[in-house]
């Protein structure tokens, strides 16, 4: 016993120890705020991005700063935009969804063959059409947290199944606009707009908007949105910290499976018709992605804010758009995307290593 | 007296590895138990197997006289079981009051916490500061810091915080002072006897003596993956202490295994 | 100055490529200005639409289009229309025909019927035991694939259970379908596994040239060079390949003719408003298409390579 | 002074401690073993798998035993299996590439091209294609060691960007196979084969199968892939150890890009033609990734091993051929190769689990 | 005598925080350098701006006289500079072995090494068991084990002995002690002198006031991101140390900073 009184004889200096909390003074210089703001602010660099992207268009492209034009960029990248909350919510989870354009066709084929060849309501076609998406993300889910399937090859291989069962199911049949509008007219809800001084913006722009705003506040400032951020960031951790990390996972990719039927909704009002074939459910896991990466998100989860996305997915359609009008080539247009997209994401680095 | 926690023939191989060997363990109320052995004698393992953080093989564990079989580390908190494990557990790219508060986070009052789940943020960060201030670590600057930005003893501090404030039935500290300073480590060892005047029982392993005779009620030696014995502070010396769990001596009435 | 829009399924199939140089010279002679559009894969109607809406937004004169899905695409197009833009379905017809101002278009059935009365023919008793193999696009069966497909089985009398698709007959006589992207590494897989299935299939459908080049090189690794191969499109390789011996008989089409139509369309459209008007008795403006093979057979109406070499698209 | 002695008097106990190196007896149970080798061997349980695959086809489909069908597999998968190896190293960093196939096309054609438009004997063109091969690799691997770009972003900028420009080059024009073997036969010299008891065997398939056997022995016993490893499993402990991992990540996508122009030669010797719309350009990325994935190699980088990339290729041709011998439709084909990619995984998983 | 590696001036700022204001640094040839000071006063931070691991905001580093500027940790260990850091950089998934050697591995010898580049696995093994004893971590079990597999400990031994074997001008220990059993921590000391007896000098970061005393030729106190003192360990007490470095006292002659 005596020992250890001894042992720590020398803690006798610890009387009187500083109980003062280490202060540095700062540098507030409108440069350094600058850049803590932007290193703060996830988003900011693909807004800055977009602000760049849009002046260099403007002056390019004659018809680009028309009103007109504007709510159409908004228009065509609404499924996109829906695509990518689903994206942002399991890439934050350190996980990846090929299956979302899938998903989506096969939710828009479903509620338009409940309607047309089971002779469903067509409301009640579209919850069914969305509890079978979310299923579907749930299923995801499942063989990703019970099963410890990768992410990558569960959602690859349910990408398959679900895109080939689309396929089987519709027998390939498109169902026809008039038909839509005269039957079910619910169907095509989205499609529907507003028209502030002769420019049409669509419900489903209004839609993708909400979206992000309720998927920002509740990544941010609820307990389960932590627990998103916390999975994705170190799943041991986060598991040994109490966050029922299983749970979490299987809840994202439901969520995501819901969001992706409601992008499957969309696809009806926008596009009119139901079509098996809609490119969504080939390209749309990869368009989601870009969004998401452009938006800053990182892909090893845990990082990133789903503001950025929709940037993203903004930085995209004007980049599309603007070329169009340009009048630039098809493959020169893949071509300069494909630049831009490393363009945009190299900035942003080089903006985070600046202001870091 | 009955022991609160009780294992009795645990057993943990990870492949070619045995990390526990039939090894007991018991755990009396309002006592603080310490556990200290050889670098990988199997001490995290034995936490973990009680803490739900890895299933053992073989063996048993009671809880307040029931047995119990915790698969996740969630269900052994939701018995009050709270617990710092070596490797600290924590989310590197969140704050310090997120990590605090992971899977027990506080709502807002009113219909933004109820309706709208909203944190209530605010709290949380007092909160965090409060017990970050009781262990002295002051050269925290900013709580909203993430946790990968910290030193790697103001990481320990906030998970030693975040135990000892959560833990209602045990609370388990895997070397808990090991990357603290004079100062911090020191407060770490006023707060262990703090829970324990709540009543709350302690499981702590160090591998520094003059603290574990300084606190200690008994001493669980470990030894090749098993408990060698349990002796008191006061029958023994450090120097006996380290002799035994280092295979230099033998307790009585212990034989080494084969 | 007129500006139209030239919207294709693909810019990487060499049809397509066609299409837009031949879009691309009468638009320099009339002075339209021309931009050109695509789908990113065989049966994406969404960059079609994406497309539509810049040209509108883009204030084009008229749009020229080979619409990916023939339903899909008419809310698109019933909105430019709206807005007063001249909508020219090329190659496919839209569904309604009548969603399109007018059409300049190749009968697709019509296309695959010809091969299939061709090799009918050419097999003729044989013809009943025949062992086939279908090279098809993809197995989201856009409608080309089918119309081209069903339109060959019809020629060569096989039910065609539902018309609408392909893969559902159940004639003994086909061995399989397979699916080929419509390029020449597709084409060779697909043969290859068809090959192992049955090394004695002697009737091979391919859905157009370069999956039958492909087709081709997997029957010659198999020792089998005198299968008999029919196709679809009319391309200078293709009818190249033809007179080479390699492809038996395929059906042409022109699509400069049609390109070339459309331009010429939109700028008198833009000169006096006039629009063009369909083919007699038909629908829509049929550009026309013609079976090329240097074995004739009864019945079945054809050109010779020669011919087809002067008529043939790039 | 004199504290520090007695802080430290208690180590007086560690005179004579025991110097034992920790022993514990093992259970030696055939079981035991099996399953210790089973959780030592990362390419053990794809090989499990397809064996079983194997079997199971053998019985179901008469022709699939047969030795042409077995070789037309090996051929099959020839080029994924090349690009596999590509893929392979590049995911053991960490990191993923996206472009090996629009490398591999563009590589074709530019030997082509530069045969049959410009006139350079053919062993220089497949020299130049070479090279050039290597270098698009480099950009990638100049992107994401020095610009810090995400692996998944850059590559999918330059997937983007090399199959826009291969067909811009190309102008859409295929090379036919019967030009080549008149004037360029060295094109086609992977096409080539013996035939030993008439079974014909590509030399395509014996490059494939040396190509995996060099870099399984590089990677486990040289240096550098050690060092591979190291910078997949942690960054940023393999650059504190002193590991130049910029350095190893240019030299890996540099790699990758070299075998995926070997991958574009090897193209041309097995398709005959020069096509610059191959699939390969579009999916090669995706079929390479699956074979690794179902090969057990990690995403997450650092793990898993290259001959295993080998038996998850093979498996996909497995279940693609036998499923088309045993008479399935192209897109029931297509949904049960989604199934089976999703079942060979979780097998794995399940295997490990029980070993471990 | 002129010190070996001097540093003055350094200043490094992580956006907020300022982790090193203004500090000076002095290593003399063949000492022990010891630094102390409160968690998060900087202490890993200055070693890390040494090593190249970081790169100082300001200020400037002189090894032998020459300024250096390492823009990487590869570049300081060619010049002889050999760190074990805080969070002991290891590859968790490779074994034992390959860590030890990591960025100098051994070829086998002959054709096989010097055209096929074959590593020589056997002698690496050997060289990385002897090292392991040497510093009495007998519990690990198998060499070619992953270093994820290890414990805590037995972890911090591996990184120890990799820079205690190649060190050539300067070796750097970041706590290195701080996870060790008293058996371990022990031998760790004996081959810091041992390292220092081969004329190689050692900075050794520490919370363990008895082992610094112990060893220590020279005791570098860091507080608030800078140099408050150096002080020898005879002229004065651990009390002493602890007093400065929690500002509980100030030495003499220095003022603190405002
Ligand atoms: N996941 C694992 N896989 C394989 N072996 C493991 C694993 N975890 C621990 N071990 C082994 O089990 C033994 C006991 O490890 P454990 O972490 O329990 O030791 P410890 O007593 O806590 O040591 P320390 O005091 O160094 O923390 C060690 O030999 C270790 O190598
Ligand atoms: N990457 C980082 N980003 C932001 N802040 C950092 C970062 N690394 C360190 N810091 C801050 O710098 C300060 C000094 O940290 P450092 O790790 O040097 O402390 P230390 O003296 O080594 O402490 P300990 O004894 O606990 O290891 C701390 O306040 C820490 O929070
Ligand atoms: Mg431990
Ligand atoms: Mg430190």
């Amino acid at each position: 016993m005596t020992d250890a009184k001894t042992a720590s004889s020398f803690e006798e200096g610890l009387k009187g120890a500083s109980e003062k909390v280490a202060e540095f003074h700062e540098e507030k210089s409108q440069l350094k705020r600058l850049q803590h703001w932007l290193h703060q602010t996830p988003s900011a660099v693909p807004m800055i991005v977009l602000m760049v992207a849009l002046l260099v268009f403007g002056v390019l492209a004659e018809n680009f700063f028309k009103a007109g034009t504007l709510s159409v960029i908004l228009q065509q990248i609404a499924i996109v935009g829906i695509l990518g909350c689903a994206q942002t919510i399991v890439i934050l989870t350190a996980g990846i969804d090929l299956s979302v354009g899938a998903i989506a066709v096969f939710s828009s084929v479903l509620m338009g063959q409940a309607t047309f060849r089971y002779g469903v309501p067509a409301e009640i076609a579209i919850v069914i059409g969305l509890i079978l998406g979310t299923a579907m993300g749930a299923v995801n889910g499942l063989l990703i947290a019970k099963m410890k399937l990768p992410p990558f090859i569960a959602t690859l291989g349910t990408w398959q199944i679900l895109l080939a069962a689309n396929f089987i199911f519709s027998a390939n049949e498109t169902i026809r606009s008039s038909d839509i509008a005269a039957t079910a007219p619910a169907l095509q809800f989205w499609g529907g707009s507003i028209q502030p001084g002769g420019i049409k913006i669509l419900y489903a722009v209004f839609l993708m908007i909400a979206l992000v705003a309720i998927m920002s506040y509740v990544l941010r400032s609820t307990a389960w949105g932590r627990h998103v951020y916390a999975t994705g960031d170190d799943p041991q951790a986060a598991e040994l910290a109490g966050v029922p990390t299983g749970k979490v996972l299987i809840q994202v990719y439901a969520l995501a499976g819901f969001f992706c039927a409601v992008a499957g909704w969309v696809m009806i009002g926008r596009f009119g018709s139901v079509s098996p074939t809609a490119s969504t459910g080939q390209l749309g896991n990869i368009q989601s992605i870009t969004a998401v990466v452009i938006g800053g998100i990182s892909l090893f989860g845990g990082r990133g804010s789903i503001v950025g996305m929709f940037f993203g997915a903004l930085i995209v359609g004007v980049f599309e758009m603007g070329l169009r009008l340009v009048g630039t080539d098809p493959q020169w247009t893949f071509f300069l995307i494909g630049v831009l997209i490393i363009f945009a994401v190299a900035v942003d680095q080089w903006i985070r290593k600046v202001a870091s | 007296m009955e022991p609160l926690l009780k294992g009795t023939n645990l057993v943990k191989r990870y492949g070619k590895v045995t990390a526990l060997d039939h090894c007991d363990f018991d755990l009396y109320p309002g006592e603080i138990l310490a556990v200290i052995g050889d670098n990988g004698a199997g001490k995290s393992t034995l936490i973990k197997a009680i803490s739900g953080a890895v299933i053992p093989d073989e063996g048993e564990i009671m809880l307040e006289g029931k047995p119990i079989r915790f698969s996740t580390p969630i269900e052994a908190r939701a018995a009050g079981i709270e617990t710092v494990y070596q490797t600290l557990a924590m989310s590197p790219a969140l704050s310090i009051a997120d990590n605090m508060f992971m899977g027990r986070e506080l709502r807002a009052p009113g219909l933004m916490g109820s309706v709208f789940r909203k944190l209530d943020r605010p709290r949380m960060e007092k909160f965090a500061r409060e017990k970050l201030n009781e262990l002295g670590l002051m050269t925290i600057q900013n709580i909203n810091q993430a946790v990968e930005t910290l030193s790697g003893g103001q990481r320990q501090g906030v998970a030693v915080a975040r135990a000892a404030a959560f833990g209602s039935k045990v609370v388990i500290l895997d070397e808990p002072t090991a990357a603290l300073g004079v100062k911090e480590s020191r407060r770490v060892l006023e707060l262990i006897r703090d829970v324990r005047s709540r009543g709350i029982p302690i499981i702590l392993i160090s591998h520094n003596m003059p603290h574990v005779f300084e606190v200690a009620d008994r001493i669980h030696i470990h030894r090749l993956g098993k408990r060698l014995c349990v002796i008191k502070p006061g029958d023994y010396s450090m120097s006996d202490a380290v002799a035994f769990m280092t295979g230099a001596k033998l307790p009585e009435g212990v034989a080494e295994p084969a | 100055q007129t500006s139209a829009c030239l919207i294709t399924k693909t810019d990487t199939n060499p049809f397509f490529v066609k299409m837009k140089e031949g879009a691309e010279a009468k638009a320099a002679e009339l002075g339209v200005t021309l931009k050109s559009y695509a789908g990113r894969i065989d049966g994406d109607h969404e960059s079609q639409v994406a497309a539509v809406e810049a040209c509108v937004a883009d204030g084009a004169k008229g749009i020229l289009i080979a619409a990916s899905d023939t339903k899909a695409i008419v809310d698109s197009v019933a909105a430019a229309r709206a807005a007063g833009v001249l909508v020219i379905a090329l190659d496919t017809p839209l569904d309604p025909i009548d969603a399109a101002d007018v059409t300049f278009a190749t009968d697709n059935f019509q296309a695959g019927l010809l091969i299939g009365q061709w090799a009918n023919a050419t097999l003729g008793a044989d013809a009943a035991n025949a062992k086939i193999a279908l090279l098809d696009l993809s197995i989201a069966q856009p409608s080309v694939d089918v119309l081209r497909d069903q339109g060959f089985l019809q020629g060569m009398g096989i039910d065609l259970a539902d018309p609408n698709k392909w893969g559902d007959e159940t004639d003994p006589r086909i061995v399989g379908n397979e699916v080929t992207s419509g390029n020449e590494e597709g084409g060779l897989k697909a043969m290859e596994a068809l090959l192992a299935k049955d090394p004695d299939i002697n009737v091979v459908y391919t859905i157009n040239e370069p999956s039958a080049a492909g087709a081709f090189e997997a029957l010659k690794a198999a020792g089998k060079e005198n299968v008999l191969i029919v196709s679809v499109d009319g391309g200078c390789p293709g009818v190249q390949d033809v007179k080479d011996g390699v492809i038996g008989a395929t059906s042409q089409q022109y699509p400069l003719q049609m390109a070339a139509l459309g331009v010429a369309a939109i700028a008198q459209f833009a000169a006096d408003g006039t629009k063009p008007a369909p083919t007699e008795g038909k629908a829509f403006f049929d550009t026309g298409v013609a079976l090329i093979t240097d074995k004739p057979v009864d019945g079945v109406e054809s050109i010779d390579t020669t011919k087809g070499m002067e008529l043939c698209w790039g």
